[in-house]
């Protein structure tokens, strides 16, 4: 309601299929991160992740999440209950109380 | 045939009539699931609820593939077999108890696991595709060899208290056709470093968990061939002749992605996927994979995903 | 005894390895599960699977409650049953399935309908309840006698393509005290009224539909038990010292009814229920349902509901 | 996030559990109520169940919907996805896009 003058934004991330493993084993986490990028840009979703493995992860093994600068192979990012490709992918502009999650694929049967 | 007046025998009314009055089923949609060849790929903790539902509905076929025998770490969740057939194929261990349940289906036995010399020639006997198994090796196999063959996958996983489901190719339209639904490349165009894939077997599995998935495929299956989405008994028989009646087979869903975790509240969610990708290397214009790349073995599914050990992991 | 070195035998660790290897296991869950009794109450398409699974998890009792015999029209769904065991009691048909299963877990059958004369008596040899009956008459019973002998309740129900679930008397609080969790009563205080009341017979079931409710209601179960919910290991046996240890057992989440419906976007929909009705008939401290009320028959669980027809309906 | 002064409250309203059956075989409607009644007081749940009861239903079997003035017994009335005694009931004030699902419970199994 109030387009606040933040400088940060807060957001609903939660990790599953294993991936709550590496932040703690806590699937659910309300975080605020900055609202613009050093160069006044709005912050996007690749954004989002980079500042997850600057500051939530607690997991030494950071390559079961990132790989190459995006999310490795086998995690789905998922905007608001959609496959982020269908909104943008990294280049996504958060918005207030935007609720990002972040699925392995299992593989077991 | 569809065109006699009683097309069902007395049994079949008795045994099925339950279903038979839901409108989403109906006549024709039983006579659509009696003359449907459905194929299940993994005899294990998704592989048996789902065959169990199937069965009951009255699938006219049924196949099931899988190469190993029955262990008693199986049993709490893998509900078809029982502590007497521990160390028998899982598929024969599956077909004792499936028959019981509705000697009206045609069981046919796979007791091997599925390899890229054998995916194609197996899956074209059938109009659905159930992957039940349990590596990313054989997900992306059968779902090239769907793709490639016109026919819808119904596709879950589980692992731990968490479970995953998607229908793809659905509708099965042929490569480049881009409004055939995403395969499993469309999805996860990249396999997962191996380090990050984990087994039930190291992983632990709850049973309901894994059960849950496993009848939703049933479910899936089910709502797939009864609304002739896939209609052997309308077509000529040809793969790609698959069509839905407008008034009947409603537009499938936009394709979907259902994530379970026992755990969490809520426990169901369920999310948007894309469409099918422009340059899927397996359902679009520019596909590279074809029937003689797949068949040949070039492809080096268990390389592509980054195992070394043997391609026995179905 | 959970005092021993090893718990448990080298059987039992084969067997229950990928569950007791979960955290929301582990040993201590297991052997919850192991000391743990559970009654189903009605082996039909709900409590055909949710048995399964239980006597898979390694539940060390499992008691069974139903009057009816097998039909052919119950094998779509009802997948414990065999075409060899139409005309037997449902009860023993199951037994004989879940015992080739797995014979550890010890069986006992029930072979008639729970009536208001023979409810308390049952259920207080149990540690939980498993609603999987098909009319508001027994929901209404079960819920009554759960709450006055403090068993937690997993009730679930399907129709056609949709189906519904809660746990209730979780945690199993004495009437009365506000922070037990809600009953049947406090959710539907009236009984529908008779013409509204469809049963699957009538209006048609999809075996996968009531086959996700049945499983989920194990799932629930065991969540139940693993954490300590009910804990007969730990306590003195009586029914209201069960107790959830702070660290194993978190508070349950608020009271919550699951919805499915298997043909709608999104399929599943988890919605927040009240807490406990101050002015309940069964569960409040104004209660009037009593032992003595309940098993002389005078609350007429019939004519409340507004059937006609005996209660044989379970 | 505009407050109109609209004389309408745009509603989702849902029937489940062979609710549907009574509209239409239709699940999903939506609709617009008159946002103040003739008194002037805000639309509440109470009044959406009359406004659905004389415009929506189309089964003559009224009673199976509303009973002595309120939902029949078995009916769960649910606003945004609580149970609507959580939420006071039919005194309840709507609120534009407010999700309002009535389901019949289900006896089979
Ligand atoms: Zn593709
Ligand atoms: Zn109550």
């Amino acid at each position: 309601m109030t387009e606040a003058k933040a400088a940060s934004i807060p957001l609903a991330v939660e990790f599953t299929g294993g991936l709550e493993l590496l932040f703690s084993n806590q699937r659910k986490h309300k975080i605020a991160i900055p609202s613009k990028k050093p160069d006044g840009e709005p912050s996007n979703v690749g954004d989002l992740i980079s500042w997850l493995c600057d500051n939530l992860i607690k997991d030494p093994r950071k390559e079961m999440f990132v790989l190459d600068d995006s999310v490795r192979p086998g995690i789905l990012v998922l905007i608001n209950d959609a496959d982020w490709e269908l909104e943008g992918e990294d280049k996504y502009e958060l918005q207030p109380n935007d609720e990002i999650v972040f699925v392995s694929t299992l593989h077991g049967g | 045939s569809s065109k006699d007046k009683w097309p069902l025998s007395t049994e079949e009314y008795r045994r099925y009539g339950r279903q038979l009055i839901l409108p989403e089923v109906g006549l024709q949609g039983q006579l659509r699931l009696k003359s449907a060849k459905v194929l299940v790929v993994g005899v294990g903790g998704l592989g048996c609820p789902a065959a169990a539902y199937l069965v009951g509905a009255g699938v006219g076929t049924l196949g099931l593939v899988d190469g190993d025998t029955v262990e008693v770490s199986n049993l709490h969740r893998q509900i078809l077999h029982s502590t007497n057939t521990i160390g028998i194929g899982k598929v024969d261990s599956a077909v004792d108890y499936l028959n019981g349940l509705n000697s009206l289906v045609n069981l046919i036995p796979h007791r091997a696991h599925l390899t890229p010399q054998t995916a194609l020639e197996i899956i074209s006997s059938y109009d659905a595709v159930l992957d039940c198994t349990d590596h990313p090796t054989s997900r992306y196999l059968i779902s090239d060899a769907c793709v490639l063959l016109g026919k819808p996958l119904v596709s879950a996983s589980a692992l731990r208290t968490e479970g995953q489901l998607m229908v793809l190719n659905v509708p099965p339209k042929p490569p480049g056709d881009a409004s055939g639904g995403p395969c499993y490349r469309c999805i996860f165009p990249k396999p997962p470093p191996a380090e990050s894939v984990v087994s039930c077997g190291e992983g632990g599995i709850l049973g309901p968990v894994v059960g849950v998935m496993g009848v939703l495929q049933a479910l899936e299956t089910i709502k797939i061939i009864a609304s002739g989405t896939v209609d052997r008994a309308d077509s000529t028989g040809k793969s790609f002749e698959t069509h839905g009646k407008a008034n009947e087979a409603p537009a499938p869903a936009s394709p979907s992605l259902l994530l379970f975790s026992a755990f969490s509240s809520p426990p169901f969610r369920s999310v948007r996927l894309r469409p099918r990708r422009a340059n899927c290397a397996s359902c679009s214009a520019q596909a590279t994979i074809t029937e003689a790349s797949l068949t040949s073995g070039s492809l080096d599914y268990v390389a592509f995903c980054g195992v070394t050990s043997p391609l026995d992991t179905l």
